[in-house]
């Protein structure tokens, strides 16, 4: 099978091989949860329930605010003890409601379609996912329903899984495609009917073998093309998965469905198989906690609302002054300030370093050595976009194409002076949307 | 005296410059084409510090502004009334100065007050700071004192103290609006010059909350309030309304239990923000004028038990008595973590 | 005809009207701040050249020899420069006022350009002959136009470094002229003058 | 919770590439070539090097208090362009022309533009040039290698030392006594037809010939540059399109006149060359950032060493050919900016660092 790849991107060091062969066990869930409104992009859901209501678990607590949104389920049956702004993993407070487990796990009924979900029509598909509260789990959490409905003027011929999980330390979809190899394909499957889509492709990187043998043994009979792809970071990242899988190149400040494509995560093709078959909403993830600071790094099933620092307690990890708590993995994910934040729909992974690794190298002149440039997979000039952010040069910046930087992280790994080329780069887009809207 | 060698030279240059000055003639009236002085005479009046305050991009595209219409004459803080009276003599209008304003940072955490949580590291940049999960400081709304505005403003009247916090020097500053502009958390507000009396603190959180993260932070005890009309709460802050015509007294800075009101008649900026004399000071004057306020009330309800005394007087409507300290506990000395 | 080969060579590389012979240094200096209005100064550089140097000669060979009147070179010279400029400035601001913008104080200057003026007097100095003349305008309008150009695109670079409060402008900019006539030394013996 | 923990922001992981590595791997690189050099010519040789050196990271530490930033002397690349500076010098040269060139380079041509990063010439270029244009008889007197330390040059009786032991002239029977020269110097006094006469080919790679310190041995300056090129601390562009431009037109050349111009092998193992393909035009800062960008860089940089060194006024012509290179950068970065992922028209916008 031939290893596809994109131009551009890394190779750091992955340390995947500490979780990467441990089953994923369940988390015992804690005694308060905490799930904020707003754990996915777009507007934040509304809450259906008051202080004091007992909830089952599998309850619909908050409804979408709006299209571009999603539903809020109960992990654990118990009652709401407040909703209350509580701090969220972005450093800012978010309204929350705050769950009391009573430790009963009651479940309210599901109605799936169980397996012949075939003759139902999309739209009815597109409604249960919606109900389900399914989002993208790849860590971007976009509604899936929203991507379930393109414009009717878009034709979508390819549905892509993504597989790569090219974010180093983490093991998450690796682990989920192992050991739900069926739910990942049918998922796809689902997907494709809803969209209409002839042809499916689940894209693996090739540091997964097992992951490619179990997806590709559960894909026998079904048009279903699994691809290996190359252990390059960031594969994960949708233009650089299209352009490795389908050799299509997706515009400029334009859409996957622009060129009939739509790609969802394993975790998240998995999700949408148990709404519609099974009709359980999204009420637990796969979370990989690992790091140099954990002295037992493991893959949990976590359930969602459940404060971070329950989950350290669980790995006997001490959070050492001067360390590095970070929510995600080591190139996009958001480093911490304390560890009681909840695990939401987008934490993939739980990371802890030790101070010697956590202490970032102080920024040095620029040497214009270019690696920057030949890091770069969106093909822009970061060492150039990080004096433009400098000097708040804005047009020259979006002249630039700064916009279309997607924060990988790749420049910033790759650069030998340290310049923090992805802090640098989000400032001028920040001040390319304020520019823009002030003129409007 | 006229050789003909002179009359040869002159015979040349003449003949040369005729044929030039047929030739520039012709060109003139090809090439015409017509131009607005008043934009040079403006260029000559506008302060040159091209510092956008006006909204245009320096002062060459504010007089063009100027001459097609889309500026207001009034628009050149850095000019001031003076400016706006020399541009109204050269666009002909009649115009009248607006009020002279000045930029005020409303927040007094620096980091004793506000003691860091975490260890930012990364771009000495407020607003990257921002971005990185609200920066390293424990308040969401206060000043991360990465000079972000020091550089953005073109007459340096912003410093930066080594505790962390901005402070904006009244005299040089010509409120061109470049540092409330850049600030990520709009912390510098506009005021008034004449002014002397400003609230330093923007956090609207509950009282609890703000004292867990600030000990000059302003935790809604509404004891200024009392003190004037002037004084006003926004939801959970104490605000210095612009409407309300009324001064307001020194008492006002000396009631609040936190320190947050600044006083600039009492003390200079940069001695209330870093000088611990100046607070020390402060705490005194405001024991003596807490026992001094004390002792008034207590006078105050002997008189009024005496005249209840005599005749049954209809229920006491004592309006004193809401003048005692609100819900909060009794204002204790100073800012107490 | 290898004669105009030498020529245009030595007057563009060798003897590098800005480089070499230090000629037209405020322009030089005024107009580099960006590549676009570099170019403009260029055109127009040429067009002032090519016009004036011909004229000159002319009158030279035509006016001023036949009545022993060459003291009268330089008045000439001027008068003939300034009526150029001045057709060349009407020009530009009619066809690109924003060309016309940017050129600003030094579009008129050329009038006093040394750059302009040497040439025309290195015309009869060599008593070069008219083609000669027309080669020599180029060659020396074209090493003017690579070293405005050149420097043009160093000083937009410089503008993003990080120079030190006592270099910048005009400091930075004489030493980075510098270290490029220094560079283009290299070329001296190139093609001797024939 | 009150553990300070450290917040950044992403990418919290780094590739481990540092600029003083970086910097210590090319003087690394250099190693060989510079032992070679201090073996060949003993004293002066180590003298220059020294001094160059020593100077030019004094000079960088006495910038870096003037200018009140952190002090950049233990990142390596002071050290380094004095060593390129010390390596294109002649040995024997006196020190105190040495400190002169330091200054030109680390103060003019990188300090006052801001530092490491910001120059747009090559420093150690720029003092060479300074030197050679201010010192010409001292650039150009050379110190026959220690092992031939007998009276003759090539054979011809050396008439005159100077009091460092430097040959100030030396006859040729043919010919009237010339200041003694590199083998380039002599191509460019006598033509062609010496060259068969020149130390064979082998001579020049184990570099018994005389040259500044940095022209001899040019396989050691070979293998410097593979070495830099396998660990990836330079690109492959700058080298291969230099090389193969001095190549093709020395070959070119040599086709059209062989009395009169020297083949390729001859151009490519002697002078500069081989030294300033590997170590001086890589150098990223005053160099092109894009890789056909690089290749423009290596091609025109060929183009003017052999135009100088065959018809310019001085013998070699690799640092001058930098320099203007170093001049044209901002432009070839301009026409080779890679496109945009997916994009349609060129962005590219007038020329950028």
């Amino acid at each position: 099978m031939s290893i596809l790849t994109f131009r551009g991107g890394i190779h750091p060091r992955y340390n995947k091989e500490r979780t990467a062969a441990l089953a994923t066990k369940p988390l015992a869930a804690p005694d308060e949860l905490v799930l904020p409104l707003s754990q996915h992009i777009g507007a934040p859901a509304v809450a259906t329930v008051s202080v004091g209501d007992t909830v089952l678990r599998g309850q619909t607590i908050a409804q979408p605010g709006g299209f571009v949104s999603a539903a809020i389920h109960a992990p654990v049956s118990g009652t709401v003890s407040a909703i209350e702004p509580r701090p969220t993993g972005n450093g800012t407070l978010g309204d929350a409601i705050v769950l009391a487990n009573d430790h009963q796990d009651t479940e309210t009924s599901y109605s799936g379609l169980g397996e012949d979900w075939a003759q139902a029509d999309a739209a009815t598909l597109r409604d249960m996912v919606a109900r389900a509260g399914i989002v993208g789990l790849g860590g971007a959490a976009f509604p899936s329903h929203v991507k379930l409905a393109p414009p009717p003027d878009r034709t979508i011929d390819t549905v892509i899984i993504n597989g790569a999980e090219c974010e180093p330390w983490l093991t998450a979809d690796h682990r989920l495609m192992l050991e739900s190899a069926t739910a990942v394909v049918s998922g796809l499957r689902i997907i494709q009917h809803i969209l209409g889509a002839p042809n499916g492709v689940i894209g693996i990187e090739a540091n997964k073998p097992d992951a490619l043998r179990a997806i590709s043994q559960a894909a026998t009979g079904t048009p279903i093309r699994v691809v290996s792809l190359a252990v390059k970071y960031p594969q994960g990242g949708e233009k650089q998965l299209i352009s490795a899988c389908l050799k299509r190149r997706v515009p400029q400040g334009k859409l996957p469905m622009d060129v009939g494509v739509v790609v969802h995560n394993t975790g998240t093709a998995a999700a949408i198989h148990r709404a519609v078959v099974d009709g359980r909403p999204l009420l637990e993830r796969i979370v990989t906690v690992t790091g140099t600071a954990v002295s037992q790094p493991a893959n949990y099933w976590v359930r969602l609302g459940t404060p971070v620092a329950h989950v350290l307690q669980h790995c006997q990890t001490e959070l050492t002054p001067a360390g590095k708590l970070i929510l995600g993995g080591p190139m996009m994910g958001i480093a911490q300030k304390h560890a009681d934040i909840p695990v939401v729909k987008s934490t993939s992974g739980i990371l802890v370093l030790q101070p010697k690794d956590a202490t970032t190298r102080p920024a040095s002149p620029c040497i214009r050595c270019g690696r920057c440039v030949d890091a770069c997979p969106m093909f822009l000039v970061p060492q150039e976009l990080g004096a433009f952010a400098r000097l708040r040069m804005i047009p020259e910046a979006r002249a630039a194409a700064a916009l279309d930087c997607m924060e990988c992280g790749s420049c910033a790994h790759a650069c030998p002076a340290h310049i923090p080329l992805v802090q640098l780069i989000r400032l001028a887009k920040a001040d390319i949307h304020a520019a823009a809207r002030k003129k409007m | 005296m006229f050789t003909n060698e002179t009359l040869l030279a002159l015979a040349i240059l003449g003949s040369i410059g005729l044929v030039m000055s047929v030739l520039l003639s012709i060109g003139k009236r090809i090439f015409a084409v017509e131009t607005d002085d008043r934009f040079d005479r403006l260029m000559d009046i506008l302060p040159g510090a091209n510092c956008g305050g006006c909204g245009f991009p320096g002062c060459s595209g504010f007089a063009q502004g100027l001459i097609d219409g889309t500026a207001k004459p009034t628009a050149c803080p850095p000019g001031g009334p003076e400016v706006t009276v020399l541009i109204g003599e050269i666009m002909g209008v009649k115009l009248t100065p607006g009020e002279p304003m000045v930029a005020v940072v409303g927040c007094a955490g620096d980091h004793s007050a506000a003691p860091p949580v975490a260890n930012y590291q990364g771009l000495r940049d407020c607003r990257a700071a921002h971005a990185v999960a609200g920066g390293a400081k424990s308040c969401a709304y206060g000043c991360l004192g990465l000079g972000t505005c020091q550089t953005a403003c073109v007459f340096d009247a912003i410093t930066i103290t080594d505790t962390g916090l901005a402070i904006i020097d009244r005299d040089k500053c010509t409120a061109c609006g470049a540092c409330i502009e850049i600030c990520p958390r709009q912390i510098i507000r506009l005021h008034p010059k004449r002014d002397e009396v400003h609230v330093l603190c923007i956090n609207p959180d509950k009282p609890k909350e703000v004292k867990a993260v600030c000990t000059v932070g302003c935790t809604a005890c509404k004891l200024c309030t009392r003190q004037s009309e002037r004084l006003v709460m926004d939801e959970r802050l104490a605000v210095v309304s612009p409407e309300v015509k009324a001064d307001i007294p020194a008492s006002c800075a000396l009631v609040c239990p936190q320190g947050t009101i600044f006083d600039l008649r009492q003390y200079a900026l940069s001695d209330w923000i870093l000088d611990p004399a100046a607070r020390r000071d402060f705490e005194q004057r405001q024991e003596a004028w807490k026992a001094e306020e004390k002792a008034r009330k207590a006078a105050a309800r002997e008189k009024k038990s005496a005249s209840k005394a005599k005749p049954k007087a209809a229920p006491d409507t004592n309006t004193d008595a809401n003048a005692e300290p609100g819900t909060d506990a009794t204002p204790s000395a100073g800012g107490e973590a | 005809m290898k004669e105009i080969f030498v020529i245009v060579l030595m007057a563009m590389l060798t003897e590098n009207f800005v480089l070499a012979k230090f000629l037209g240094i405020c322009p030089f200096l005024g107009v580099s701040k960006k590549t676009s209005t570099a170019l403009g100064m260029s055109m127009a550089v040429l067009f002032v050249m090519m016009v004036a140097s011909i004229l000159t000669f002319l009158i030279h060979h035509f006016a001023l020899v036949p009545f022993r009147a060459e003291y009268l070179q330089t008045i000439v010279f001027i008068l003939v420069i300034a009526s150029t400029v001045q057709l060349t400035e009407m020009a530009i601001q009619k066809m690109s006022p924003p060309l016309y913008q940017a050129l600003g104080i030094f579009l008129p200057l050329i009038t006093t350009n040394c750059a302009v003026l040497g040439l025309a007097v290195l015309n009869i100095q060599n008593d070069y002959r008219l083609l000669q003349v027309i080669f020599y305008a180029i060659g020396a309008s074209g090493g003017f136009a690579l070293a405005l150009i050149l420097f043009a695109g160093l000083r937009e670079k410089l503008e993003l470094a990080e120079v030190p409060q006592a270099f910048r402008g005009p400091a930075i900019a004489l030493v980075t002229a510098g270290i490029l006539s220094l560079a283009f030394m290299g070329f001296t013996g190139l093609a001797p003058a024939s | 919770m009150s553990t300070p923990l450290i917040v950044s922001a992403s990418p919290h992981a780094t590739s481990g590439a540092t600029t003083p590595k970086i910097m210590w791997s090319v003087v690394l690189a250099l190693a060989p070539a510079t032992a070679y050099a201090i073996w060949l010519f003993g004293y002066p040789a180590l003298s220059v090097i020294a001094a160059t050196v020593f100077c030019c990271v004094f000079f960088e530490a006495l910038c870096g208090l003037a200018m009140r930033r952190s002090p950049t002397i233990t990142d390596g690349s002071a050290a380094l362009t004095g060593l390129i500076l010390a390596l294109s010098l002649p040995p024997g040269l006196p020190l105190w022309i040495c400190a002169v060139g330091a200054f030109v380079a680390i103060v003019i041509s990188k300090a006052i533009f801001g530092g490491l990063g910001q120059n747009p010439f090559n420093p150690a270029m720029a003092g060479r040039v300074f030197l050679l244009i201010a010192f010409p008889a001292d650039l150009t007197r050379w110190l026959v290698p220690q092992q031939h330390a007998g009276d003759t040059l090539f054979g011809e009786p050396v008439t005159a030392l100077d009091a460092q032991g430097r040959i100030t002239e030396y006859g040729l029977t043919n010919v009237d006594a010339i200041t003694a020269a590199t083998p380039i110097g002599l191509l460019r006094e006598k033509g062609a037809n010496i060259v068969a006469d020149l130390p064979g080919n082998i001579e020049f790679l184990l570099g018994h010939i005389n040259g500044s310190a940095g022209e001899t041995s040019a396989f050691l300056l070979l293998a410097g540059g593979i070495f830099l090129l396998i660990r990836r601390v330079i690109a492959w562009h700058i080298p291969v399109a230099y090389l193969g431009t001095v190549a093709l037109f020395a070959a070119i050349t040599h086709l059209v006149d062989p009395s009169a111009y020297a083949g390729p092998a001859f151009h490519l193992l002697s002078g500069g060359v081989m030294m300033g393909a590997w170590f001086i035009a890589t150098d990223y800062v005053t160099s092109p950032m894009f890789p056909k960008g690089r290749i423009l860089f290596g091609v025109g940089a060929g183009i003017l060493t052999m135009v100088i060194r065959l018809w310019g006024g001085y013998p070699e012509g690799v640092s001058f050919a930098v320099l203007l290179m170093n001049a044209c950068v901002p432009f070839f970065n301009a026409w080779t900016r890679p496109k945009p992922f997916g994009a349609t028209t060129a962005t590219s916008g007038g020329p950028q660092p």
